[in-house]
């Protein structure tokens, strides 16, 4: 193999796209941080969520006309309502009792459920949407890419940037990381901590139904497509730094950038291991992700 | 206090009795050739899969999502020594019987696993803790498929390693090995958590700070156990492979060899002898009896005990209905 | 103000507290003192809501608190500081002090709230953006304090404020017991500062294994003989 | 005093977090079979101290000796083998244990003794701190006294030679307080162990300590007999405070 | 049994080969009906004809899996012989089961170079060779006048065992013809973006591909290349082309690409058509597949019609080395490993219909413009 340093345009093309796919990974990534920051749960489900999503936008579009885009005004209250419910029917009392070992195993029954549910209902076969704008492409900084996954893109980075002004800003973003930091504690504020427990959850589904709508608009997929989301995802939150939120998207871009430059300059068959040996490496010597800053006293 | 002793007793007593059962059921007319027999077999992998998990993650408190990848050590160490041609060439050319379960095969499988296991757990274990150990872990266990999956002939590449099976000719020998090995990891692990290893275990888990500053070296007695749940896993991959025949990455890799036994030492009672025993039989007939009676839609219904186990009996079965759990 | 009747609380099968009844009037200082494990912590929580008693009524002004969650009696203006503080370690000095005032009846004062927390503490508006996990025992203390009276509380539960803290600061501490009781508010104190919590308390009641065993004025029992060789026992 | 009678020897020990310096240039001797009280206004960094000692965390400057030999930057277990064992502020128990299991874990790995051995060890521990009748409960169970008097049976059970209590007093009413006082001198007495202990509770400092250590502000501002201390100013104005009644 | 004849066969109910796996049943479903319909198989041991029996366990799509399910039909089933699952590796995993057994395992799709070096007595396998199967896009680029031959051909896989096993094979028959590849490069399974392969593509001046890899991997590698507008004459794909979820969810997209197969409803063997329009009903789109699948049933019928019992040596006795006229496949030819090599086919996806290129087409193959073109 030969590592010829290739023309500025083609590094320019592959970072643009593998940033612009990484993204996909960021909004799933999101959620994901959010769910696992609160609650200290590692959500298996949300792939399987994000299918269900994307099953969803495809009924909208092929029953109702609806376009993929524009059904994100449906499924994002759909997805607040669903992750409300299910933190409420499934994790609610998961949340209270110690053992974490509880809620990740209800997270990992949610997803065969689902997972099989949908193969019942939709069949097992790989399922896509074709709207007039699949596959057309878009010049940005001279480089031509998917007009797809620009659009996923700046849904992830609007869902993001919500969820971060929400966490910070918001005295009820606020109650959200106290509660999952010491639910006893937060209930002597007033806080209720399985409200806020249900909001961690609704948006972190709310954001697996907009990761759902970017999905559904650029890839065909199947019932069982959505662990490999997991997985990355995963690694996207463990990149940006657990609980992290905005870390989270910047580690999705991250691991896109990682899987383009590995696929281009070594091969394809070592994208996941290198991706996940930088995971470890992450974990192992920056536990707190690449993109916090050292703590700093006042 | 009495009904305290009388409750151990009648534990121990119980636990005897079933594991002589066990051992009675070949001599049953009919019952190697049924299948729940080799029902039994697999209750006996996933069991021992279950008491390596729960070393590590209900007696030492550290959660490993990686265990699939130790079972996976395992089950290739056999295959690859049994049949390739590495080493001294293909064990069942040379000695054509004792590839069954041949005690050094099989320990050289759970070797393999735990020496893993320590040169990933020194650098994971001394700088992660909980949530990001557990983190870890499963990045580790996709890697190592990863690895396999381009390890070239000496891994088979995708396809894995095939050992020859034409020689199979009874599940006997494969089931009283489980059933013995089953037994023989909880008497173990029974007499490791009695010995002022068990006692070091705890204390990690319960406080590691508290830990060290009374003069355990906590790194080590978390590597350890994080060695030992491997070498139980990796001579649970090596059974596998005996019953087999085909390791590959998809098959001996696969995240259920993980997922299953964590969620049946949970259901069975996480940090208790007989839990993950228990968890294991009652778990794996369920999904057992859903297959086989709504093949349609089984893992619905897996997907469904899964969690209505862990919405109503969250203690797990030991503690909820066997009383206080030793 | 409060009013504890007949109260009965176990933890599993072992019982912590047997028909405790006690009384607090609006605008005094109510202490409970006894020795450890006598059931001072359990009774605490079991007002405000973190534990559900067997037996018993609870009213605050008139209102019943059986089967209310904590945040709901957080709500109705009680706020309790409990034993082991309940801070936010990993947020800062001043979103601790935030949530204190959390309810959004007191969400509107609370600039007012800070100036005067942080007058009480000055030490914490130094540290304001620190971690709170990474303050000083007695800083933590503090800081857990401060937090409750964020809330306005009509009622302020302190489960042994001066648990940790420096002879000066626990001087301080009292002085501010007696600074927010000028302003109206009622405390229920638990403390094994029993010499101090006497003096400052209109009124006392004394836990035994469970039990009450005693109740006075603070003069009274300050005086009290019993209570002097039981729990005073000057050192040898 | 002799340099082989010292325990233990800190030379200039700063220990930094980010910009904060927590201690500063602290250098501290304490002898064989002493009982030094550590005091201190709230966040002076006596905690932080007995950390460093324990080396849970490690000096940004400085030495710290043991016996006469470097233990900078040593792993804290083995800190606990060559003879240091502690307590901390906030108690730790191993709550799954019960009370003779917790004792053990001091005996076994900090005595580093055979299990027979230990045994024998962990009761006398027991028996030191009165808590023999509770013997097989679980600490999860127990009240605070009785695991603050637990985690000094666990500690001196590892047959320690210098022995760091910080603030075993914190929450103990005065009757418990004269138990816990009774306990530390016995442990000085029968052991012969030095102890090195912090704790707000001033008057039994006093009573009980031949010598008397003052942090304020991550320095050392005074050292001396319990006589001295109380009429230090600079402690007075720092810590103390003028008499209450 | 006496009174019947119970076959078994393990299929991908769950999991993420249900879809193949409802085709499946679906072709083993219609052979044993036909059987029935025609009285049965005659058994000599028996005496008369017997009816036969399906019986059907979940394989979960995943290889693990795959002895729980022969377990299950063997010993609780108590079944005769035995039909196979539809993937290579999982194949291979059932293969090895029937052998422990002693039960006759009849299999079509896997590939002869993963199975046939196990050199199992107790399982036969029909299949296309990746050798010759590889050979077809270099038979058909042969025979394209020299201005359509491609220059820089280039082969992408995915990373399975069928991906790289098919990868070698293409290797070596590029080697034969005289090819080289520009670009040979494999890809994760599952890949979500491709776009760094592409510019790899792009920079190389590939002008025609062979693409093996599943329908969802190979829609998202070919959508993306339309966004980048990156267009290649020749596509030739293997496994994830030739489904119709692959017309679906390309639309148009997919006319010009070629397509793999192994088996055509346009052959002319006796029953082809017939079965191709029964399917055509059923399902509203053309296979290219249940043929196949159809056959190993009618293999197995015919066997033990010859054999006279369902035991596992006679059957071995009555296949390997043995011819079989007549199935929906054409005549297959057992050698003495138990494999019989049946052509593959490639179609070129025109309007939603699979056009015979090879063997026989009666198609001619048309180049494919660049996208905007199309
Ligand atoms: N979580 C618990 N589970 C079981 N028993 C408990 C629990 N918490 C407290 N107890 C028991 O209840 C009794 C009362 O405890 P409580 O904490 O109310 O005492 P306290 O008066 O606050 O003591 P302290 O001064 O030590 O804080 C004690 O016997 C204690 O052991
Ligand atoms: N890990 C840390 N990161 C940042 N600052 C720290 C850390 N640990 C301690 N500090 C700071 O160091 C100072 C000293 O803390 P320390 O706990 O040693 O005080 P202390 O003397 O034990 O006080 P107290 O009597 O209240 O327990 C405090 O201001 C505290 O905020
Ligand atoms: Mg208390
Ligand atoms: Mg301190």
């Amino acid at each position: 193999m030969t590592f010829n340093i290739p023309p500025p345009d083609i590094l320019l093309q592959l970072s643009l796209n593998g940033a612009l796919g990484g993204a996909m990974y960021g909004v799933a990534a999101v959620g994901l941080s959010l769910i696992f920051g609160t609650m200290r749960l590692i959500f298996l489900a949300q792939g399987a969520m994000i299918i269900l999503a994307a099953y969803f936008v495809r009924a909208l579009f092929y029953g109702l006309g609806i376009d993929p885009f524009l059904s994100l005004l449906i499924i994002i209250p759909v997805g607040l309502v669903v992750g409300w419910l299910i933190y409420q029917g499934l994790f609610r009392k998961a949340a209270a009792a110690e053992d974490r070992n509880i809620s990740l195993l209800i997270a990992v029954g949610l997803m065969f459920l689902i997972q099989n549910l949908m193969t019942v209902v939709w069949g097992g076969n790989t399922a896509a949407i074709v709207t007039s704008y699949t596959a057309s492409g878009i010049e940005i900084l001279g480089v031509r890419t998917s007009f797809t996954r620009s659009m996923g893109f700046l849904i992830a980075l609007a869902g993001t940037g919500l969820v971060v002004l929400f966490l910070r800003k918001t005295l009820v973003g606020k109650a959200v990381r106290a509660a999952s930091e010491d639910m006893e504690a937060a209930t002597l504020m007033g806080i209720s901590p399985h409200r806020v427990n249900a909001i961690a959850f609704a948006i972190g589904i709310a954001l697996a139904g907009a990761a759902g709508v970017a999905v559904a608009t650029t890839f065909p997929f199947n019932p069982f497509a959505g662990f490999i989301f997991s997985l990355k995802a995963l690694v996207a939150l463990a990149l940006g730094g657990i609980g992290n939120v905005a870390g989270a998207l910047a580690g999705g871009i991250l691991l896109g950038l990682i899987e383009a430059y590995v696929q281009y300059f070594i091969s394809g068959g070592w994208t996941n291991a290198i991706a996940y040996g930088v995971f470890l490496a992450v974990l192992m010597f920056k536990p707190e992700g690449l993109f916090s800053r050292p703590y700093k006293k006042a | 206090m009495l009904k305290q002793a009388w409750n151990k007793q009648a534990k121990a007593g119980i636990a005897i009795a079933v594991v002589l059962a066990l051992a009675l059921v070949p001599l049953l007319p009919g019952a190697i050739d049924s299948y729940a027999f080799s029902f039994l077999f697999f209750v006996f992998i996933y069991a021992i899969m279950a008491q390596g998990w729960n070393l590590v993650a209900g007696f030492g408190g550290q959660i490993s999502l990686g265990n699939h990848a130790f079972f996976g050590l395992g089950a290739y160490t056999t295959a690859i020594l049994w049949s390739g041609n590495y080493l001294w060439g293909s064990l069942y050319d040379a000695y054509p019987r004792i590839y069954y379960f041949d005690p050094v095969t099989m320990v050289l499988g759970g070797l393999v696993a735990a020496v893993a296991a320590i040169i990933i757990g020194l650098p994971l274990l001394s700088k992660l803790r909980g949530d990001y150990f557990a983190l870890g872990t499963l990045g580790f266990g996709e890697i190592v498929k990863v690895m396999f999956i381009n390890g070239g002939d000496f891994t088979g590449g995708a396809f894995g390693v095939v050992a020859p099976a034409s020689t199979f000719d009874t599940l006997l020998p494969h089931y009283l090995v489980g059933l013995g090995l089953m037994v023989g990891t909880a008497l173990a692990i029974r007499l490791l958590m009695r010995s002022r290893y068990g006692l070091a275990l705890i204390a990690v888990r319960d406080d590691e700070m508290a830990a060290s500053a009374n003069g355990i070296d906590v790194l080590r007695v978390k590597v350890a156990a994080f060695a030992g749940s491997a070498f139980i896993a990796g001579i649970a991959g090596s059974l596998y492979t005996c019953y087999i025949f085909h390791v590959g990455p998809d098959s001996v890799f696969a995240l259920d060899w993980m997922l299953l036994p964590l969620m049946m030492t949970v259901v069975g009672g996480t940090g208790t002898l007989l839990g993950p025993i228990l968890g294991a039989f009652v778990m794996y007939a369920v999904f057992d009896l859903a297959r086989i009676v709504v093949p349609d839609y089984h893992p619905v219904i897996s997907g469904l005990t899964i969690i209505l186990a862990m919405l109503f009996l969250p203690k797990g079965l030991m503690r909820s209905f066997g009383g206080k759990a030793a | 103000m409060l009013d504890v009747n007949n109260l009965e609380v176990a933890y599993g099968d072992v019982g912590a507290l047997w028909g405790v009844s006690i009384h607090v009037d609006p605008g005094t200082i109510v202490a409970i003192v006894g020795a450890n494990g006598a059931g001072k912590t359990t009774l605490l929580k079991t007002i405000s809501g973190l534990l559900k008693p067997k037996r018993g009524e609870i009213f605050l002004a008139g209102a019943p608190l059986a089967g209310k969650a904590p945040e709901e009696i957080a709500g109705m203006g009680i706020a309790h500081v409990p034993e082991g503080r309940g801070l936010f370690r990993q947020m800062t000095v001043l979103e601790n002090l935030e949530l204190g005032a959390f309810q959004p009846k007191v969400r509107k004062r609370f600039k007012q709230s800070l100036e005067k927390a942080y007058a009480l503490f000055p030490r914490l508006k130094e540290r304001a953006g620190q971690k709170a996990g990474s303050l000083s025992g007695g800083e933590q203390q503090m800081l857990a304090i401060a937090r409750a009276t964020m809330s306005d509380p009509s009622l302020l539960i302190l489960d042994e404020p001066s648990l940790g803290l420096s002879p000066i600061v626990v001087q301080q501490m009292f002085a501010l017991i007696g600074t927010l009781h000028s302003q109206g508010v009622t405390i229920l104190l638990v403390e094994q500062n029993i010499h101090q919590a006497l003096k400052v308390a209109d009124y006392a009641f004394v836990l035994k294994t469970g039990e009450l065993a005693m109740q006075g004025t603070g003069t009274e029992l300050l005086a009290d003989p019993e209570i002097q060789k039981a729990y005073m026992g000057v050192l040898e | 005093m002799q340099p082989d009678e010292t325990l233990l020897r800190l030379e200039a020990v700063q220990k930094r977090f980010g910009g904060l310096v927590v201690l500063n240039n602290i250098d501290i001797a304490v002898g064989a079979n002493e009982l030094i009280g550590l005091i201190g206004p709230n966040g002076a960094g006596k905690s932080t101290l007995f950390n460093l000692i324990t080396a849970l965390y490690t000096p940004t400057q400085g030495r710290i000796r043991f016996r006469g030999r470097d233990i900078t930057g040593t792993a804290p277990h083995r800190i606990c083998r060559l003879g240091i064992a502690r307590t901390f502020q906030l108690v730790r128990t191993f709550l799954t244990m019960t009370a003779f299991e917790n004792i053990m874990v001091g005996a076994v790995y900090g005595g580093g003794g055979r299990v027979r051995h230990a045994t024998a060890a962990a009761e006398e521990a027991l028996e030191l701190v009165g808590l023999t009748a509770k013997r097989d409960v679980r600490t999860a169970h127990m009240t605070l006294s009785d695991r603050r008097l637990l985690e000094i049976a666990r500690a001196v059970a590892s047959s320690p030679a210098l022995l760091l209590l910080d603030e075993p007093m914190a929450g103990l009413n005065p009757t418990e307080i004269q138990r816990m006082v009774d306990v530390i001198r016995r442990v000085r007495n029968e052991r012969g162990v030095s102890i090195l202990w912090v704790e707000h509770k001033v008057d039994a400092i006093m009573k009980v300590c031949s010598r008397v250590i003052v942090l304020d502000h991550g320095e050392k501002i005074a050292d001396g007999t319990p006589r001295e201390i109380v009429a230090n100013r600079k402690v007075i104005e720092a810590y103390l405070g003028e008499p209450a009644a | 049994g006496d009174t019947e004849i119970v076959i078994g066969a393990p299929i991908s109910l769950t999991g993420p080969l249900a879809g193949d796996g409802k085709e499946q049943k679906w072709a083993y479903e219609q052979a044993v009906a036909d059987i029935n319909k025609a009285g049965g198989i005659m058994v000599k041991s028996a005496g008369k004809k017997l009816p036969v029996r399906l019986v059907i366990a979940d394989d979960e799509s995943s290889e693990g899996k795959v002895a729980s399910a022969l377990e299950n039909l063997i010993k609780v089933q108590k079944v005769d012989a035995l039909l196979s699952t539809h993937s290579g590796p999982m194949n291979i995993a059932g293969a090895i089961v029937a052998e422990k057994y002693k039960k006759f395992y009849m299999i079509t799709t896997a590939f002869p170079f993963e199975w046939q070096p196990l050199k199992l007595k107790y399982s036969a396998l029909f299949f296309f060779h990746p050798g010759p199967g590889a050979e077809v896009p270099f038979e058909i680029w042969n025979k394209l006048p020299a201005n359509e031959k491609p220059k820089n051909p280039a082969l992408v896989t995915e990373d399975s065992p069928d991906g790289k096993g098919f990868g070698g094979a293409f290797e070596a028959a590029a080697k034969k013809y005289g090819y080289t590849f520009a670009v040979d490069d494999p890809w994760a399974i599952g890949a979500t973006d491709y776009s760094a392969l592409i510019t790899k593509l792009k920079a190389a001046d590939v002008d025609a591909m062979l693409v093996f890899g599943s329908p969802a991997d190979t829609v998202t590698l070919l959508r993306q290349m339309k966004e980048l507008g990156f267009s290649v004459p020749y596509l030739h794909g293997w496994k994830g082309t030739w489904t119709g979820e692959f017309h679906e969810a390309l639309g148009p997209d997919s006319d010009y690409i070629l397509t793999d197969g192994f088996w055509s409803a346009s052959y002319p063997y006796k029953g082809a058509k017939e079965l191709g329009d029964r399917y055509e009903a059923e399902f509203k789109k053309d296979s290219v597949t249940v043929g196949a699948f159809y056959a190993n049933a009618q293999v197995l019928a015919q066997a033990i019609e010859k054999a006279g019992s369902t035991d596992a040596d006679a059957l071995h006795e009555a296949i390997f080395n043995q011819e079989f006229k007549d199935t929906v496949v054409g005549d297959l030819k057992f050698d003495q490993t138990g494999f019989a090599l049946i052509p593959s086919v490639a179609t070129q996806w025109w309007q939603g219909k699979h056009q015979l290129i090879y063997p026989d087409g009666n198609w001619t193959y048309k180049p494919a413009p660049a996208w905007d073109k199309r």
